[in-house]
């Protein structure tokens, strides 16, 4: 029985670990919070310059072709430390499209400079306050032009280039969706960051007014590749979610062990020991889930889909639970803006939403449990 | 069984309506107002006696039932008057005072308080001392006949703008907790006090901080006997409990109703979406069910009957309930949940307010966690959690870092 | 305000409570839980000298015509001695069905019998392990004559006749449903007691082969009429399981006060604190919504419908939590057959299940809310 | 990352199997067996050496692995065989024997406990004293050579066939609680020990009641040094957890699957339905979590890690989700949920049987409360709460009714 992360995964998760606490502490976070910068800039030179920008991509390709497994413990790290940096945007959907649905000229032309930092992308599904669905959509592509406005784009005021889910024929059905690759810095493209809850992570409100385009994979196949890529990516935001929930976690305990009320610490009421008991509950089950969604990932498993629900569901209960929870441990001081609690109330948020909501992908696991358990 | 005034309540209540109806006006829209207007307005009700209507008529009150008190409340709300700052002063202060003050004390800060003359505010809680009120270590030390008080006070409401304050300190660290403190009255203006904002999740400043250095405050304005803060102190926590119960919703079950029905999910309409109906019917009966918990206690007011603590099941209720609700109804916008701009999300973006405000509720006037023991304790009797911090000196206890 | 009961009601209230306490104790449960005795026959004779049968049928059909007001509160101590009575069956269900939809001649039959205590009534909609719909309904009523099999039963073995919720016509909408009154004692009607999780309360399998019935109110009407029988029943029973709750809330308490552990009561530990003050605040708002629920069923209000599934959907939320919280509240001896709380924790159950899921009344509490939240 | 053997478990696997398919013989279907046959293949275990797989070679054992153990559980359960009536004996008693046990003791039990000549049972819980087993009241004077044992012991399993049973009593009730036990081995047919059924809720009878009525016990059966019996029992308990940790589930998500794609409620069959949907997730994500938490502690294992405490997780999220589950099929099969006819109710009741079964689970070897006690203060390092019984007389605690 060999279900854990290699010595030399563990390893690069040290590293990583090491790199952000030093390079990426919450007063980088902080900045990008208080300013009108979207992210931290020297932290990313230092993410590429480590190479993990290129983790998942095969060295014909220019990257470093270790695999996904390396690609889950380094986002275990970003997600712990909530570092403001454009990777899950450009690596996990941009990156991850690309290696999935791109032509090989495609994939000549962005994989290297993906791998390299030369280009940051992301992917443009949402248009509002609703999920983005083939009923739902507007945004159109005709005649290798894209009409319509996306928003939030995460990343959308950082990247070069966005993957845009477009609608392509009239149809509500999942066959006129296809996906388009748009330069962000062309012709035809505005962009501006939105306010948001998490002001700590760039969104954007991308108009695109006849913006050119062209198609990632067939015209009418989006929909299905979507699926893929966010799958992928679930697996990959759990374990960004798993490390925002542990270090929820371990602030609640500092915070309970050195808090006195009463003549005790607070850790020593029940109350608040059950709590701290649910929240490692909660996260052991969000990990234990998370690692099947990545060797279900590395090794493209047939119960991939199963897997990287499971995932999303347990760490996006885990996380949020962990956030809120972490703030009423703190009390007063808890929901203050000079307190950390709220950057992680923030971003548990935000990753919750960020594939879609909850409620569906809970819909998306049962459908893949149905299937599973089909007579 | 219904939901009739009787009456006795029914005569009160046109009594209030013709003298509002005179008196009140309300603000036009999109007009600012501040402590001025609110000083003006609680001098037009202290003169006709609605300021402080249970109060015995000796100290300007109108001898009046909490009944009619609640009447009034209730019709008064039907106007867009001024912000009442007066909470404090006429609220929790002078009832202190009635009973704990000398008759100088009574006599030099009732009348102003009730008239709006002096507003006032409450330095209790610590950075180290919230739950735990008893547990507060800013210092007063004799020095002739003033105290001089050294110490740091932290969610003062109205902090900015306040004349008067009432203080708990220690005076005696070296005797058990409860019975080291000491009460005052402080003016604001004192040399030495430096009030500061503090910005909560939100981005918003409802409270203050308070900082008090070298603060010197007679010893005439002391109230209760050296020692006796706590006692004192919990005259006025009593009536805070009171006045914290209703909590004001930005949004609720309609508003998550009518939010659903607007949106698509995969599948069609939220609202045709049973995971969601659930939780509709979850908060609906929660709200309900506080709602009728309140009327079942004016009834009992009615009666001449004073309710119990069903203020704690409503905000232990209410203020999850309000996180939960404001977090689904974000998840219903999908990735636009996120989005924090009135102009683009629904309900220009009261829901993701609440989001933010929510936690703050959970904790402020006591926490869920505070608040079911005060549960278990008062109304259903069960023990105290074991104390370890309260016959010993005050200065023993271990304090964390 | 008087949104409260009448001292007149909170007396019959108190004396409902004594007369039970002292002829129904748990004595009496058990002896029915024990043997093959259906329901405590003594104890059901009090009752109908009492008057509590005639509760709300009119003086001119024999009753004491008090109302509902009143009947809500004798609810309450029934819920809170588990009294094993058919009084849910006779007077909610069946009493009311003749009110609402019966004719003069059906009422001057049945209502003056069942006042007096010479009927017993009952409603027989159940057929099996699901909702029964007009879609999944199969027992006819072809000719006057019923035909097909109900269960569960409530009360089925005990009742001298049974509203029986049946089709006419082959439809499979709401329009297909009728009722019908056949007597239990007659031709074409087998019954036998089932076995279930509550034997504290006699449930049965009745099988109608060709008995005779007559209509309740018109034919295809039988949907409408069941509605508002379960609407009123659904507010009698909130009563119940409010008396259910409380009366496990003092158990528990109880037991939490005088059992020690650690040398102290157990009552003095947080998770039991915490534990009994979620108790009583879900009891508290299944009271005050219980109250409504009453205020509008003794009115009339067009607000019914909604007040009523409020009232259940409160009451079944917190008397299956306190009757399994007092459960673990009493540890070990909790789960013995000789400890009472057993008793509670089945008739919970059945209480939740006996009108329908629970699932089902949140369902049609949103139905109501959306009429009213109509543009 | 894989789920696969390395060599060295491959090998072992191998072999177990290989042993397996010459000496383990399925009960077939629909016959019923007992403790002698139990006994018989308990004796072929131990002859092997897989009765005591992880034990010293100079116990009987075969000096392996905690993972060669678990290896051959898996490998076992293929197989259908009499039940293992040695837990206690082989799993808790003679592990502690080997710690404090004198070399008389270990030389008259070790042996027929592992060869299934003699089976244990647990003198440990009270009416009294469950999760805070150091309260136990049952008192051990001296009489010459004898102890004389007084008592009521609650919870024991398989007391009506067992040949032994160790016993924690008190010797000493004028000193702290757990300074005043002492441990004892005893033989059930000792006179003046009657063993009782306890009738669950569930109608089963998986417990006992054992009431010592001046139960003589030779102080050659003494283990360890009087007034060390909570020394003793810690070691006994330490092992008690790590047996508990597998929990048997009757029915779970895929029979929920299924029931919901059977039954119909009001608008459509319930696996349509969304908020019977999400409870299916919700209770899938458990399952698998509790799944892959084993996997990573098998990991562990076969790296020759000592688990952590995950059995506690285990138990804390299960039993629970395990009446919540049962419950909520229940309500699926709307009133007919309440049936409790295994003719009638799908999948024969079993959902129904785990309703009234889940209580006790949930009690049983560890509450839900304690076991968070434990996850905060083993794992988490949380400090314990604060205990009033510890510094005094056992005889001076308060005892309620």
């Amino acid at each position: 029985m060999n279900f854990d992360f290699s010595d030399d995964q563990k390893l690069l998760k040290d590293q990583a670990r090491k790199f952000l606490t030093d390079k990426s502490s919450l007063k980088v976070v902080r900045h990008i919070l208080d300013t009108d910068e979207t992210y931290a800039k020297d932290v990313w030179k230092g993410i590429v310059e480590l190479g993990w920008t290129g983790t998942a991509i095969p060295e014909a390709y220019g990257g470093i072709g270790l695999g996904h497994l390396e690609l889950c413990v380094i986002a275990e790290e970003l997600g712990r430390s909530l570092a403001p940096v454009p990777f899950s945007s450009s690596v996990y959907l941009a990156t991850e499209a690309l290696l999935i649905a791109g032509s090989e000229e495609q994939k000549q032309k962005y994989l290297p400079a993906l791998a390299a930092g030369e280009m940051i992308g992301t992917l443009a599904l949402s248009e509002g306050t609703q999920a983005a669905t083939p009923k739902t959509m507007k945004v159109s592509f005709d005649g290798g032009k894209v009409k319509g406005v996306k928003m939030p784009v995460p990343d959308g005021d950082i990247a070069n280039f966005a993957i845009v889910v477009v609608k392509t024929g009239g149809g509500a059905d999942e066959k006129s969706v296809s996906l388009a690759i748009v330069d962000l810095t062309g012709a035809g493209v505005t962009r501006s960051p939105l306010k948001t809850l998490d002001p700590t992570h760039n969104l954007s409100t991308v108009t695109f007014d006849n913006a050119p385009g062209q198609l990632l994979g067939a015209q009418g196949g989006g929909w299905a590749v979507l699926q893929q890529v966010l799958d992928r990516a679930a697996v990959l935001v759990a374990f960004e979610q798993v490390g925002g929930a542990d270090a929820c976690l371990n602030m609640a305990k500092e915070y309970a062990l050195n808090r006195y009320a009463f003549g005790r610490p607070i850790a020593s009421f029940q109350a608040i020991k059950h709590k701290l008991a649910d929240m490692y509950i909660k996260n052991e089950l969000a990990r234990s889930n998370s690692y099947y969604g990545a060797w279900a990932l590395s090794t493209n498993a047939p119960d991939l889909a199963a897997a990287a629900a499971g995932s999303r569901v347990a760490a996006t209960e885990a996380f949020n639970f962990a956030a809120k929870e972490n703030i009423q441990t703190h009390g007063g001081m808890g929901f203050t803006w000079e307190f950390d609690c709220h950057l992680y109330y923030r971003r548990a948020k935000w990753l919750s939403l960020s594939l879609g909501s909850h409620l569906s992908w809970k819909d998306k696991l049962v459908s893949e449990l149905e299937k599973r358990n089909a007579a | 069984m219904d939901f009739e005034d009787t009456p006795e309540e029914a005569a009160y209540r046109a009594q209030v309506r013709g003298w509002l109806e005179k008196n009140a006006h309300s603000i036009p829209p999109g007009t600012r107002v501040g402590v001025t207007e609110s000083k003006a307005w609680q001098k037009v009700k202290a003169a006709a006696g609605y300021a402080a209507i249970t109060w015995p008529k000796e100290y300007g009150g109108m001898g009046g039932t909490s009944m009619q008190n609640v009447i009034y409340g209730q019709e008064e709300s039907q106007y867009n008057l001024p912000g009442n700052v007066f909470l404090i002063g006429v609220g929790m202060a002078m009832p202190m005072l009635m009973v704990h003050g000398s008759p100088e004390q009574k006599q030099r800060y009732i009348q102003p308080a009730l008239y709006g003359d002096e507003v006032w505010c409450q330095l209790f809680s610590e950075p180290g001392a919230g739950s735990d009120l008893a547990g507060v270590r800013s210092r007063a030390e004799k020095d002739g006949d003033d105290w001089v008080v050294n110490g740091h006070k932290i969610w003062t409401s109205g902090g900015h703008y306040s004349d008067l304050a009432i203080l708990v300190v220690r005076t005696d660290p070296n005797v058990a907790k409860h019975k080291g403190l000491t009460f005052f009255v402080v003016d604001m203006q004192t040399p030495g006090i430096r009030v500061e904002r503090i910005k909560q999740i939100s981005g918003q400043s409802h409270f203050n901080e308070v900082y008090l250095e070298n603060v010197r405050i007679p010893d005439t304005n002391r109230i209760g006997a050296i020692g006796d803060g706590w006692k004192v102190a919990l005259t006025v926590l009593m009536n805070e409990r009171s006045a914290v119960g209703n909590i004001f919703m930005n949004v609720g079950v309609d508003e998550l109703i009518r939010l659903a029905r607007d949106v698509e999910l995969g599948d069609g309409p939220a609202i045709a979406n049973a995971a969601v109906r659930e939780r509709i019917a979850d908060w609906h009966v929660q709200t309900q069910g506080l709602k009728y918990i309140r009327l079942r206690s004016l009834t009992a007011l009615s009666k001449g009957i004073t309710p119990g603590p069903e203020s704690s099941v409503t905000k232990a209720v209410s203020a999850p309930r309000r996180q939960d609700l404001a977090a689904f109804a974000m998840e219903l916008m999908d990735m636009g949940g996120i989005i924090h701009d009135r102009q683009i999300v629904p309900y220009r973006a009261a829901f993701e307010d609440d989001w933010l405000y929510a936690p703050g509720i959970r904790i402020a006037g006591g926490t869920d966690e505070i608040l079911k023991n005060i549960i278990a304790e008062r109304v259903l009797k069960l023990p105290g959690d074991v104390r370890v911090d309260t016959d010993r000196p005050f200065s023993d206890l271990p304090t964390g870092r």
